[in-house]
């Protein structure tokens, strides 16, 4: 063997940790407008750059600038602007629920609300949404009650999954909305399957669903983009790249290597990488995609470059692993300002109107939280014990009956 | 319903087929099950008879084919996966466990997943530790599945079919010492062809063999044998070989378990040896004796025997070292006969 | 060696500290586990005391971080990884079981894999569905993997040391209801914390406690209660609260077992009741169980009983229903004391 | 939801099936010496393309031509002809011994020779080596003992392996040659972690490990890769895409929708893609990757382009799912030949020395089949039946005693 000298372990790590001033610059933004659009048929070979560049719409003046600009009326903007404040406004209602004991746990999405939001619009009802904890907004955008999401948070009696799940593991089949798994990333070959039966079938619904960068590594990640491209499954594959996962940031699962979105290629998928706190720009490639989905053209996959403002979860503590101004130093800016300061520059808003919807958003969630509260927070109320032991199986067997009779429920 | 002879895999290929024909949900996927049939050649056919959509082939990646099985599951459709080998069924075992086994309860009843994860299982075909597997017991831990195991290819069909009916996700082992030609237990001895066995003569036509009900291979005073798949042969021959008169349990469904009739045979023969090819700490001997003695402790004559493999990989060189034979059997029937001191 | 009140966290820490400042080969990996010191801090302060290198964060990939241990372990290391709760191991549940458990035999002893997974485990926080379970059976079954649940902190320091010596690969389950602070069975009331107790007494220096021997927490004379990990405070408290004489035995390892310590016990108390929080069906109970029945027929004066958790997913508003308290045990002690009708 | 006509579910089929025509037609094949050759510490983003080329040395006429000729020594081109058509003997006799009932199952690498062949020898022997069941090649160009190679074939007294493994699972700790597992896939992420120890230690160590086409959609592929690249490990990950698993063409692993080296590009791999039947292509390309895990740059995916000429195994019927005479349209020929042309070509080798070499290997194979079966074949001679409890664990736990001591050994 050749005497060469001795190896070294890299172990990757960020570029400040507390205390440290936040340091961005080594991120390659492209500025609005920047980024050619492809046409919808084109081949994924025709498009490998893509994976490498970031869609913007709105650039700093809060102009919607470029071939991605999506040309929203100004309703479905301020549609889209008021489920996002709503959005922002629940969680931390919930956070502060946790601090108040209601509830055992909490997750926010603060940052990241233009995502789900407005792909919760893109997308229609009767797709399938395979979300992780951080996409409430899919259902905030639909019109979900509020109370509902409450009422499983406070595992209350009219918890709609029946006390069985951790806060904020919603599941609503009519709203689109698959039911939330611990397990991480496992949604992913789901949503590629479902999307295969709506082929197979010979429907037009198609799936999309989200994971976060930390969660890319997971075997189910490589497994859901090889079905989804070997079988040309109608889903859009959205990678939620907040940077950090707990307390790893986005190089633990390979970010300072490339980008998320050139995973993709590999797989010979389209593959587009978008600025996630731009709401014009998500709903544009989201559209994309899901066109490209819905006439048959296969599955896309999509980073969604954001920054997870909030804490991991209400167990977590940021303070201790980033500095503590990152956040407000993310150069991509908080996605409700920008599309704000948008609706304002084209005169479809106002600052007025922005504190009314504010007022508005934090009225409606307190009227969702009496409803929710009334019927009691976790442990004051909850669903019959009996639920224990119901739908495990679409019939109990004899060891349930058993069991159930000895808890005497 | 006129019977024709069939051995396992045929069986269960008309019970693929049959119901491929008759509900346009069912659909079967897996590593080399598409064009070409399957390795064992249980998807035979279904390709060329139902489409190209219907019975394919799949990337190797045991947990995207059920995690996508999960996902089409929930869509409405009933998705029969191969995995190749049930020594390969690991990978696949997050999603099956975390996923499949609890969408239903974590949902609130919203999605469901009637699922069928069928495999070949089991020794005897000198396929080394990766060919030889029998992993039943690590199923039946997890709430929410239930695991069906046939010995001959009229259960096998019958149990097909209930399985792909059931609206729960269904794991479904496949002996593959019983796939081609019967086996009587003696490895070194001929054994006469399944067309010559009852149980292997077969409709044609759909049938079910409900989940959840053992059967009584052979009636008996003196001590009962629970066991399923290939160890039923071996228990039979365990039995003439001791000249005991033993009750034979073929259990085919490990959950939900037919305690009924176990419970009743023990009570009559006041005593219990169970069989199984698996590994013998934490195999579902462990459960199965627990069960019989928490339930029949006052009838019990001796302690409940359990005839397993041993607490070692599936050695290649030694496969009737390994594999429980009939002679085992014997001894251990001799022993509870006597006392089980 | 004089010692200083930790709690299970700090111990493990502790135990993780010596073994790294006294063999190179050591190194500790896992998802938060480095800089951060882990979700639950097991692994504080390492990368800080030993290097990036030897303390650092994973992908999240149970897979990539067991199979990469794997790796490692075959070239001479002795990794400890975490996996952040037991629910998550399905994932990597086949490089353990394919891999890591055969790599010795397999290889005819040229390869062997020296590896420790540690992963919080059980429920009593919670933690819901997916970070309350309890999958020790599934490891018990797998030959060539040991499994160490330890139940306070001077046993956990001792056997995670013990652990990381082991020439083979070890399953090492931490019941986070005992991580921070002790737990005595009832969970509606205040304990006395750790420090106040004689097993939170834990030396700074290393030291070992055997893989393989049982700890008898209290003797008794009436019956035999086995159990492990938090199910020990809940055993002690059930005994206490049936006013039952009762030997609680407190396994610490599932596999290998301390068989002689039980069957000496049963034989001398004539009754069992076992104890676990994960489901019953093939739960390591059933195991024991059988066992004990099978060693201890003769002495057995009625049937062997268990307490454990009941066949669903675990769930969240239903937690104390769930976890099997003082209440549920006492009941089975006043049966088997009565024979178990 | 928009209407749009029914969605259609795609599977893919190979050009060919039994009774057709074999057409190769879609493969773009590089001329030899097309490609260029970068700089070893070329950043990986800087050579994304050649994920998509094919690296050859020999052209049509036996000349090795452009930059990556290794410009081996006759000698060595000598050494690796013959270990070459001693493997490829070897696997003739093998597979005519299980039809003989000497053995359960054996596995040829027919037309694969150059792969592990030049990659033992490019490898050093303290390196490890990570391969599936088709690189006996490494054992044989290092001169581990034919006769030890069919002791554990057989299963005899003699296998090093104890008879617990299926035939030709070979473990050669001394060789480089990790113990081969029947989970396909597990090597991959074991050979990064071996090579992170190397690292982790300061040695200079390097592992290499192997992976086919078909199995690339495994799990560990992608936690292999992540790893890999995370902690810039010195491993050599190839993936020899032989066109086939089992029954199933490479398009069902993906295959038709890009290279397979360019799943490296997602994890900011150098990536490289290379003629498995060129000797000298295979040479070099591992070379390189060998240059840059040594020196300490991290991991290279390798795809190597060949075609399995042999059934998957004895258990297989390739005539049943593919054209019958689709190996000999390959249209990169037979490594074999190729290098034997080129070095008759350069003078250094003639048909004589061919025959004589093929008489030498079919001699070397006899004789160790000899010494091997006079120990015996399968069934005829085996290990004491106590090796069936020995090495579950460093030392017995009661019940192997236990159970040991009712089998009676
Ligand atoms: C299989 C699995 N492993 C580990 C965890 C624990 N866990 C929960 S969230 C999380 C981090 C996820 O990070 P990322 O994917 O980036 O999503 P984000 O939280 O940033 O939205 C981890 C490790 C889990 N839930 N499931
Ligand atoms: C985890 C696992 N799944 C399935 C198998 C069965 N199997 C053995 S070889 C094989 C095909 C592998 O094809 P490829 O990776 O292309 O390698 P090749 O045989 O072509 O060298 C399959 C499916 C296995 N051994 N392990
Ligand atoms: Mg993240
Ligand atoms: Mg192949």
């Amino acid at each position: 063997m050749k005497n060469t000298p001795p190896l070294s372990l890299r172990v990757p790590e960020p570029t400040g940790r507390p205390g440290d001033k936040p340091d961005f610059s080594h991120l390659q933004l492209d500025d609005a407008g920047a980024v050619e659009r492809p046409e919808i048929s084109t081949e994924p070979s025709q498009m490998r750059d893509m994976a490498f560049r970031l869609i913007r719409v709105l650039d700093d003046n809060g102009e919607a600038v470029g071939p991605w600009n999506p040309k929203l009326d100004p309703d479905t903007l301020r549609r889209g602007l008021k489920a996002m404040i709503l959005t922002r406004t629940f969680d931390d209602r919930m956070h502060r629920a946790h601090r108040q004991g209601k509830t055992s746990f909490y997750m926010k999405c603060t940052g990241e609300e233009a995502i789900a939001v407005a792909q919760g619009m893109v997308l229609s009802r009767e797709d399938m949404g395979f979300p992780t904890y951080r996409q409430q907004g899919l259902l905030i955008s639909r019109g979900y009650p509020l109370a509902s999401m409450m009422n499983q948070i406070y595992s209350n009696a009219a918890d709609p999954i029946k006390g069985r799940q951790l806060p904020i593991m919603y599941s609503a089949k009519d709203y689109g909305f698959f039911t939330i798994s611990g397990n991480l990333g496992t949604q992913y070959i789901q949503a590629v399957g479902w999307a295969m039966a709506s082929a197979y079938r010979g429907d037009n619904k198609i799936a999309a669903a989200w994971i976060g960068d930390g969660s890319t590594a997971e075997s189910d990640f490589h497994s859901a983009l090889t079905f989804a491209a070997v079988y040309k499954a109608p889903v859009v594959l959205n990678v939620v790249n907040n940077q950090w996962a707990i307390s790893s940031f986005q190089g633990v699962a390979g970010g300072m290597e490339t980008t998320f979105a050139s995973k993709g290629i590999g797989y010979g998928l389209p593959s587009l990488r978008v600025d996630g706190n731009d709401f014009l720009a998500v709903w544009a490639a989201t559209s994309w995609a899901e066109e490209r989905a819905r006439t048959n053209q296969g599955a896309t996959l999509i980073e969604i470059f954001t920054y997870r403002g909030a804490p991991h979860s209400t167990s977590d503590d940021p303070s201790r692993y980033r500095p503590a101004d990152e956040h407000e130093q993310w150069p991509l800016g908080d996605p409700i300002e920008r599309l704000k300061q948008h609706l304002i520059k084209i005169g479809e808003w106002s600052e007025e109107q922005q504190t009314a919807a504010e007022a508005e958003a934090v009225e409606q969630v307190r009227a969702a939280a009496k409803e929710s509260e009334a019927i009691g927070t976790l442990g004051q109320s909850r669903p019959s014990v009996k639920e224990m032991f119901e739908e495990v199986f679409a019939e109990p067997d004899w060891r349930l009956v058993e069991q159930r009779r000895e808890v005497g429920v | 319903m006129s019977t024709t002879p069939m051995n396992m895999i045929q069986a269960l290929n008309s019970a693929l087929d049959n119901k491929m024909t008759e509900d346009p949900t069912v659909l079967s996927f897996g590593e080399d099950t598409g064009y070409f049939g399957g390795v064992f050649r249980v998807t035979d056919h279904l390709q060329k008879n139902h489409g190209l959509t219907r019975s394919f082939d799949t990337p190797i990646s045991e947990s995207g084919i059920v995690g996508a099985a999960v996902g089409m599951s929930t869509y409405g459709l009933r998705p029969v996966v191969e995995i190749q080998f049930a020594d390969y069924i690991y990978p696949a075992y997050d999603q099956i466990v975390s996923e499949a086994a609890k969408m239903r309860y974590r949902s609130g009843g919203q999605f469901t997943c009637p699922l069928v994860v069928r495999s070949p299982y089991g020794g005897g075909i000198f396929g080394g530790q990766t060919h030889s597997q029998s992993p039943e017991s690590l199923f039946t831990h997890i709430s929410g599945l239930k695991v069906v195991i046939p010995s001959n290819p009229y259960d096998a069909k019958g149990l097909l079919t209930s399985a792909i009916e059931d609206d729960d996700p269904v794991i479904f082992f496949e002996p593959k010492r019983l796939y081609n030609g019967p086996f009587d237990g003696w490895h070194e001895k001929p054994v006469s062809p399944w067309k010559a066995q009852e149980l292997a003569q077969v409709p044609a036509e759909k049938y079910n063999v409900p989940i959840g009900k053992a059967r009584v291979m052979r009636e008996g005073n003196d001590v009962t044998i629970l066991a399923y798949g290939t160890m039923v042969w071996v228990a039979l021959a365990g039995a003439e070989h001791a000249g005991v008169d033993a009750e034979v349990i073929d259990l085919r469904t490990l959950v939900p378990l037919d305690i009924e009739t176990i419970e009743a045979s023990v009570k009559k023969t006041g005593r219990c040896v169970i069989v199984h090819e698996a590994p013998k700490t934490s195999g579902f001997g462990g459960e199965l004796s627990a069960l019989v003695q928490e339930r029949c402790f006052y009838h019990l004559e001796a302690p409940v025997a359990r005839v397993t493999g041993w607490d070692t990989p599936y050695p290649h060189a030694f496969e009737w070292e390994y594999f429980p034979g009939p002679q085992r059997v014997a001894d251990a029937l001799k022993s509870v006969m006597t006392g089980g001191r």
